[in-house]
């Protein structure tokens, strides 16, 4: 037996079914019992309930146990909460290692109660092997930054900065764009949950309040561009790219500029020129900006204002943060042409409709207000993939509201609309429900289809028509003539949310929105310590969803951060300096920097820089002596961990 | 227990905390470890006996069908040990008064366990010993627990409590008890409680079904509602299998009735419950699993499978053979065998049909548990006409009087990854608020 | 009654394990003749590891690598890729099949992508048969 | 089929205010008593009055066979009231079967039902007041005031209008409602005698309705006393107006308890409306009211004038008749053809055209 005292204690949890169904719990615990160095191998219904947990506490008090194997589901969900328990009970955290028998056994291997008893005997056999060469570590302290980087100036991002400020913390909180407020900003006189204030009040109430905290500093038109460093210590630059104003300007700016491109403020329903004026009353910051892709340098704005100042250069601001908070929101799913009549005049986007009744305070198709309006839901969204390029499988879950929503408000606009709803369920969950309510009481009329049969949509002469097979009337094909076609489109993750998800190497979801580790016990943590996300860049949700996200996200950065310290884990490279000939092998190897050679004593060693090691083990290969090793995952470990899987291990 | 509260004597301590979180479930405790973990001192008080709310009841959770006791006792365990928070379980508030910006006074009743918390190990000998069989209520009466009982394997903290309206005073669990832990002298104690902010989060509570006559609850044995046959299905479930409760037989078809005593002005009730479709589907993805060879079969409106991964979840069930028959159930009838018949109309056929189950499930809407508020003393929180509290669209956390703030199914219906968050949320603006209210102090 | 073969997996924390564990979510099933050992990132795994897995009697090793995803190092597959080449040299040189040594990405949540290489390598494995050293 | 926006629009003129809060979830079809597979009422017809199906609607025979028990609407969720709806599609497919156009024009304005009303009731009474015989003031004498000849002529006069304009209305019901190929004769007429006569004198499936006994037995006592006094008006006139009879004479009795069935049968009716005792008579239309007070007036004209008559009043018995008389032709001319009356005959003939159809559909099929 190695390791000397080491004394491990094996703990099966049943996971109240989940795993004692499929794995015979009492044949691991006898056969693992045998194991050299076990002292006590036990199983129990929860092993993460306080019950449960005070098994393992009491062993290691009594010191009859100084190791722990606990087998039980996911190390993501439980392993830090045994961790935990083996410190209060004066244990040593790391004496620990957490076999999933659940995830990787008994729901993989549902109806072979032999092999996945077999399975999780071997996973338990080689945590013992582990365990058997482990040693005691310690956590690595590092003082950490007491401020924390937004990135989004939507809704979300608003929210979390405005959030940390308040709470003492300092954030710099960076926009793409040129001006804060992002999609909340542009869904304008539209009233958001529950109903009492339009979105573009909410907006404008969060920059009045964040703007001006000395807290706070805000970048837009501004990109984070590379992100180093661990949680507490991240080093960020930002570039900031140049507005090429230096100051409000009078007179009618929009007149002087030849260039004409889409509004996106307006989802692209108006027309802007190459000046980008803050879209509205309130916006942040309140000077324009040139779309320099668009411009082309004329000078006519220059002759017209003298705060046009066509010479800044971008710049590189580099900021050090505890945490940071990925807010970078969502974009419209935009249909394929054809889809749904797509291309069509009078065939639009739900977002374009907002565009147009915030831009226009109305809508016109073809110069004269529609008398009737088709909204078919669900388009780009709950589509099986099989073929079909751009659909996305999930319920974007803000739609069907927003749709209402959306119809009420222009039924408000012209009150004697006719507005049909295509629709397949209409979720209108929660307290939205009375949105459909009034939808339905004004006379609004509501057709189901199905997915088999999505409706389709055709030029007649001058008016458009639905045709749809309605499932509520016997499956009759209805013809639904209209002036307005509105395709109620999904979230898709923006581009600023898979850009940042590429350069922070974030996690992405099957649905390509930011993964969270968990959505119950880890709701807005990302895989990487210190990064958190937040609103729409997480998942579609709407306005009073996204705010709640946002707040949680600044709760976990805010606690991380106020601490003022974080501990990292000891998983980080070490150097044996005896076996270590300076070949300078590993140093090339480390993406990070992380190795250099020191002087020790009369010859020269490597050595690892443990603030700045993330533990990855690239180094480990290319060591010719085996010199340079993993803390807490040492070759040894592992080899010790293969012989002893299949039952060779025994003898070694 | 009523006449021995009248008694409660006003205890001398004088106790302070940042906050006070009202309401042990889910939102109360995450509330309160979001706090804690920002530094800020909380007293979180729980009106059962143990925390964990109904969600520690529940069986897995959608849509990862994590077993809700993984997920919720770990929170319970950390709640219970957290430096910065004091859990008094087993209280009540009885009166808040704002006397100030940031300063609440709180009345809080302990109301006596009769068992000494700190000797009490919960080995359950009491409960042997205990002659009183009466219904459990966390198993909504499908099995019976003693007048001494610890309420649940899982329960925080694992202590015992003498139900004394229904213990006879033998003396058995006293004379059993190796720990010497009973004790009959407790006296039930208000304590004043200085608070600079105050976490309502008391959640909800299900539609009572009997109130849908046409669905025959409480007059037809084999009609349950969602929440039992989430115990039917819980790991620290009563039967250890899935049994109907007239005859102990295993169904072998089983209807799910969906909007009951939700989107129906009938009932009182035209909004939406935002849980009931998903835990219907998550339970018939459980009887498929538990009980290979059954029908289930979902009677619905429209499925509300909204959150993230919430679709994919309800295309899994349907793929797994779960019947969906879209068509609100009108009226339900128990057959002299025990089955049951619901009457429906099959929307997509347009046929008039009625279907034999041999369970039938009520998924039960949501209500706000919100007697609380009644103790809010010179401030009234603004309810709406279902009395859930309301919110301010800009924070959905924040209530109408400053300092009070709301988190979970108390300001509307919801699941529970969206309350964790809503929770969360409430600590922050909580924090915020603190932080604001030191700032003007010093 | 030929032995069935076993498979050594090599998962990272973060990205493979995850995408391990997301079959087991789905309830997609895999030969249970498989043993798991997780490591940090692909990239610090040793040849040797390899080498002495088939030597323990293991049939076949895949590594689930991180790919693209890798949170540490853009050159991840590459690095892996190095060690995966050198193990498999190694063996052929002994007489080992280098098909014996696999590996492909597994994002966190390829569930599906996993159990259908694990299902194939398995197949293969059954093929070759026993390990001739 | 083309979706029509004006369809809803009219059937909420004729009575269905809140039809477009129906979400369809089919509980108003699962719980009404006569509602039955393959004769799905009420919530097929809440679709196609929602999306304008015209001729679906047109084509349905279901809204006849709906005695609007109210249950529907009690337990709608959403409060639509689907037993409106279907009442209010009775009174457009009345609309529809009529090729006058005079009831639609009746139900959709209620100033116009009340001048044709009025205008029915003063040609009569200015017809009697030009008329009239000579006028006996010593004693009663109607025979002398206005021969029942006269009134007998007036009365075939009407009758064969109302007949021909009900048969032309029936006929059209027929050619809309008709599904299917044609059938021998014989079908047609042991069909009819199978099903008119008995439902037309019973309307027994009104009893299926639940808790609806007291208001069928209300709704028959009705109808049978004014089958009776028309039978007695029709057959007997001259001997009533010689006052032939003594006190006892069944034929007199008969009067007084069709008199008393009438009264007791109209005042319930209103007496409901007015309390909105049910969901049914929650909410009543024009034509519903001047239905019930035309009939509870032209009830207690006609035992005023026996009363005068007894009393030996006679220019308040000749006032009296004629103002009875006046009231009778509106309710009869009005309403039986064009309003609320045609129900008697609607109904019994959704039945008999169902019947009609259902046998098609099983020629069609081929036999097994």
């Amino acid at each position: 037996m190695t390791g000397g005292g080491v004394r491990i204690g094996v703990y099966v949890c049943h996971c109240g079914g989940n795993i004692s169904d499929t794995v015979d719990v009492k044949r691991v615990v006898e056969e693992v019992g045998k194991e050299p160095g076990v002292v006590t191998a036990v199983d129990f219904p929860f092993m993460c309930s306080e019950a449960g947990q005070k098994l393992v506490e009491d062993d290691v008090r009594s010191g009859r146990v100084n190791a722990v194997v606990v087998a039980a589901c996911s190390p993501r969900l439980h392993e830090a909460t045994f961790r935990a328990a083996i410190s209060r009970a004066g244990g040593n955290p790391y004496m620990y290692y957490h076999v999933d028998i659940r995830e990787e056994c008994s729901w993989a291997h549902e109806g072979d109660r032999e092999g996945a008893t077999e399975k999780a005997i071997r996973h338990v056999r080689m945590a013992v092997a582990y365990l058997r060469r482990a040693e005691p570590l310690s956590k690595i302290k590092a003082a950490s930054e007491r401020s924390v980087l937004v990135i989004g100036g939507g809704l979300a991002g608003l929210r979390a900065a405005l959030d940390l400020a308040e709470a003492g913390v300092r954030v710099y909180l960076v926009e793409r764009s040129p001006f804060l407020g992002g999609n909340a900003a542009r869904l304008g006189a539209l009233k958001v949950f529950p109903y009492g204030r339009p979105a573009i009040d909410i907006v404008r109430s969060l920059i009045g309040k964040l703007v001006g905290r000395r807290e706070v500093t805000i970048f837009t038109n501004a990109e984070v561009e590379a992100v180093s460093g661990y949680i507490g210590n991240f080093d960020v630059r930002i570039k900031v790219w140049p507005r090429y104003f230096k100051g409000k300007c009078a007179g009618d700016l929009a007149r002087v500029c030849p260039k004409r491109a889409r509004d996106e403020f307006y989802f692209g329903v108006a027309e802007r020129t190459a000046i980008l004026l803050p879209p509205f009353e309130g916006a942040y910051p309140d000077i324009p900006a040139i779309d320099i892709n668009l411009c082309d340098r004329c000078g006519l704005c220059a002759k017209a204002c003298p705060s046009v100042d066509l010479s800044q250069e971008p710049q590189t601001v580099s900021v050090r943060v505890g945490a940071i908070i990925a807010a970078t929101g969502f974009r419209p799913y935009a249909p394929r042409n054809g889809e749904c009549g797509r291309g069509l005049p009078g065939v639009i986007t739900l977002h374009e409709l907002v565009g147009a009744l915030n831009k226009f305070g109305g809508i016109r198709v073809d110069g004269r207000a529609p008398e009737s309006a088709v909204f078919i839901y669900c388009v780009g969204s709950r589509q099986r993939r099989a073929g079909g390029e751009g659909a996305n499988e999930y319920c974007s879950r803000y739609c069907c509201i927003a749709a209402l929503d959306a119809a009420l408000h222009l039924r408000e606009l012209l009150p004697g609309v006719r507005i049909y709803h295509v629709a397949r369920d209409i979720r209108s969950y929660g307290v939205n429900e009375l949105l459909y309510e009034a939808a339905g009481r004004l006379g609004d009329v509501f057709v189901k289809y199905s997915e088999e049969a999505p409706p389709r949509v055709e030029r007649q002469g001058d008016k458009l028509v639905v045709r749809v097979r309605d499932v509520l009337t016997e499956s009759v094909e209805l013809e639904i003539p209209a002036d307005l076609v509105v395709l109620v489109t999904g979230m898709e993750p923006s581009d600023g949310t898979a850009a940042i998800a590429e350069r922070l190497k974030l996690q992405r979801g099957p649905d390509g929105f930011l993964q969270e580790v968990h959505p119950k016990l880890k709701p807005v943590e990302t895989a990487l310590g210190g990064i958190f996300i937040a609103g729409t860049a997480q998942a579609p949700r709407g306005v009073a969803e996204t705010l709640a996200s946002a707040s949680a996200a600044a709760a976990r950065a805010a606690s991380l951060v106020l601490r003022g310290y974080v501990e990292l884990e000891p998983f980080v490279a070490y150097v044996d300096a005896s076996k270590c000939n300076a070949c300078e092998a590993c140093i090339s190897e480390c993406p990070y920097g992380a190795i250099e050679i020191v002087r020790a004593g009369s010859r020269e060693v490597a050595s690892v820089n443990e603030a700045l090691c993330k533990g990855c083990g690239a180094c480990i290969p290319a060591c010719p002596n085996s010199a340079i090793q993993l803390r807490g995952l040492t070759s040894a470990q592992i080899e010790d961990m293969i012989r002893s899987a299949l039952g060779h291990g025994r003898s070694a | 227990m009523q006449k021995i509260l009248e008694r409660a004597e006003a205890a001398g301590e004088q106790l302070s905390y940042d906050a006070v979180v009202i309401g042990g479930g889910i939102a109360g405790m995450e509330a309160s470890l979001s706090l804690a973990d920002m530094g800020y001192r909380v007293l979180l008080v729980e009106r059962e006996p143990t925390i964990g709310g109904k969600m520690f009841l529940l069986s897995k959770v959608f849509p990862t069908l994590d077993c809700a006791s993984c997920i919720a006792t770990p929170k319970m365990a950390a709640a219970a040990r957290h430096p910065n928070i004091t859990l008094w379980t087993y209280s009540e508030v009885r009166r808040v008064r704002a006397l100030d910006r940031g300063a609440f006074e709180v009345d809080i009743l302990r109301k006596p366990r009769f068992v000494n918390e700190s000797l009490c190990t919960g080995c359950g000998l009491c409960e042997d010993a205990c002659p009183v069989v009466v219904p459990k209520e966390l198993d909504f009466g499908l099995r019976g627990r003693k007048a001494v009982y610890i309420p649940l394997d899982t329960a925080v903290p694992r202590k015992a409590v003498v139900d004394i309206d229904n213990c006879i005073l033998c003396g058995q669990c006293e004379r059993r008890c190796p720990a010497g832990a009973i004790d009959f002298t407790q006296k039930p104690r208000v304590y004043r409680v200085r608070a600079r902010a105050v976490v309502i989060a008391t959640g909800c509570r299900p539609f009572p079904a009997e109130l849908k006559e046409a669905y025959g609850y409480g007059r037809t044995p084999n009609v349950i509602t969602a929440l039992q046959m989430e115990r039917l299905l819980a790991p620290t479930r009563p039967y250890n299998a899935v049994l109907r409760p007239s005859d102990g037989r295993e169904p072998g078809n089983i209807g799910y009735v969906l909007c009951a005593g939700s989107r129906d002005v009938t009932a009182g009730n035209p909004r939406c419950s935002q849980v009931c479709c998903m835990y219907s589907i998550k339970q018939a993805q459980l009887l498929l699993g538990a009980l290979p060879l059954a029908d289930v079969t979902i009677y619905y409106m429209d499925v509300r499978a909204y959150g993230k991964g919430f679709e994919e979840f309800y295309q899994r069930a349907r793929s797994m053979g779960v019947k969906f028959v879209r068509g609100r159930v009108a009226r339900i009838e128990g057959l002299p065998n025990g089955d049951v018949r619901v009457m429906y109309e099959d929307v997509e056929e347009g046929r008039l049909k009625s279907a034999v189950h041999d369970l039938v499930v009520l998924a039960v809407g949501l209500l706000p548990d919100n007697e609380v508020l009644k103790a809010f003393e010179g401030v009234t929180i603004h309810t709406d006409e279902l009395g859930f509290v309301k919110v301010d669209p800009e924070d959905p956390v924040r209530t109408n009087v400053e300092g009070v703030f709301a988190a979970g199914c108390i300001t509307g219906p919801k699941d529970i990854p969206d309350t964790i968050l809503e929770a969360a949320a409430a600590a922050m603006r909580c924090a915020a608020f603190l932080k604001e209210v030191e700032a003007r102090q010093t | 009654m030929t032995r069935a073969p076993q498979i050594l997996v090599f998962t990272t924390s973060t990205i493979s394990d995850p995408g391990v564990a997301s079959a087991g979510l789905m309830r997609l099933k895999y030969p249970p003749q498989t043993a798991i050992i997780r490591v940090p990132c692909s990239s610090m795994i040793r040849p040797e590891w390899i080498v002495l897995a088939i030597e323990s009697g293991f049939d076949g090793v895949f590594v689930a690598a991180d790919g693209t995803d890798c949170p540490y190092l853009r050159d991840c597959t590459e690095r892996t890729a190095r060690g995966v080449e050198a193990a498999q040299k190694i063996l052929a040189s002994r007489g080992v099949e280098p098909e014996r040594v696999r590996m492909a990405a597994v994002c966190s949540v390829c569930g599906e992508a996993f159990v259908r290489i694990i299902n194939d390598f398995f197949n293969a494995l059954s093929r070759l048969g026993p390990v001739r050293l | 089929m083309r979706v029509d926006h004006r369809l809803a629009d009219e059937l909420r003129e004729l009575g269905a205010r809140n039809i477009s809060q129906c979400y369809s979830c089919g509980v108003c079809t699962a719980i009404c008593p006569l509602s039955e597979e393959g004769r799905e009422i009420p919530r097929r017809m809440v679709r196609y009055a929602v999306l304008g199906l015209r001729d679906r609607l047109e084509r349905s025979l279901e809204p006849w066979l709906c005695y609007y028990c109210g249950e529907c609407t009690k337990s709608c969720p959403r409060g639509a009231d689907p037993g409106a709806l279907m009442m209010a599609v009775r009174r457009y497919l009345i609309t529809r079967y009529d090729f006058t156009g005079i009831s639609r024009v009746l139900y959709r304005s209620p100033l116009a039902e009340a001048l044709l009303a009025a205008a029915l009731f003063l040609a009569v009474v200015l017809g009697v007041y030009f008329l009239h015989g000579p006028v006996n003031l010593e004693r009663v004498d109607m025979e002398s005031f206005l021969p029942a000849g006269v009134v007998d002529a007036a009365d075939i006069a009407v009758a064969a209008t109302l007949a021909s304009l009900l048969l032309a209305n029936a006929y059209r019901m027929y050619r809309l409602t008709r599904r299917g190929p044609r059938l021998p004769l014989t079908a047609y007429i042991t069909e009819l005698v199978k099903t008119v006569p008995p439902h037309f004198f019973t309307q027994l499936r009104m009893l299926k309705c639940r808790g609806s006994v007291r208001d069928w037995v209300m709704h028959a006592l009705t109808a049978y006393g004014y089958g009776i006094v028309f039978v007695l008006v029709v057959l007997f006139l001259r001997a009533i107006h010689a006052g032939v009879y003594p006190a006892a004479h069944p034929l007199r009795l008969a009067g007084y308890v069709a008199s008393a069935l009438l009264l007791a049968g109209a005042g319930y009716a209103i007496y409901g409306r007015a309390r909105r005792s049910s969901v049914a008579r929650q909410y009543s239309h024009p034509t519903d009211w001047l239905f019930l007070i035309l009939l509870l007036l032209t009830t207690l004209t006609g035992v005023a004038l026996h009363v005068f008559k007894y009393l030996n009043m006679p220019l308040e018995a000749y006032v009296c008749y004629a103002v009875h008389l006046g009231l009778a032709a509106p309710l009869l001319i009005l309403e039986v053809p064009f309003a609320k009356w045609s129900h008697i005959a609607y109904r019994p003939l959704a039945i008999y055209f169902a019947r009609l159809n259902e046998l098609r559909a099983r020629r069609l099929q081929p036999s097994p």
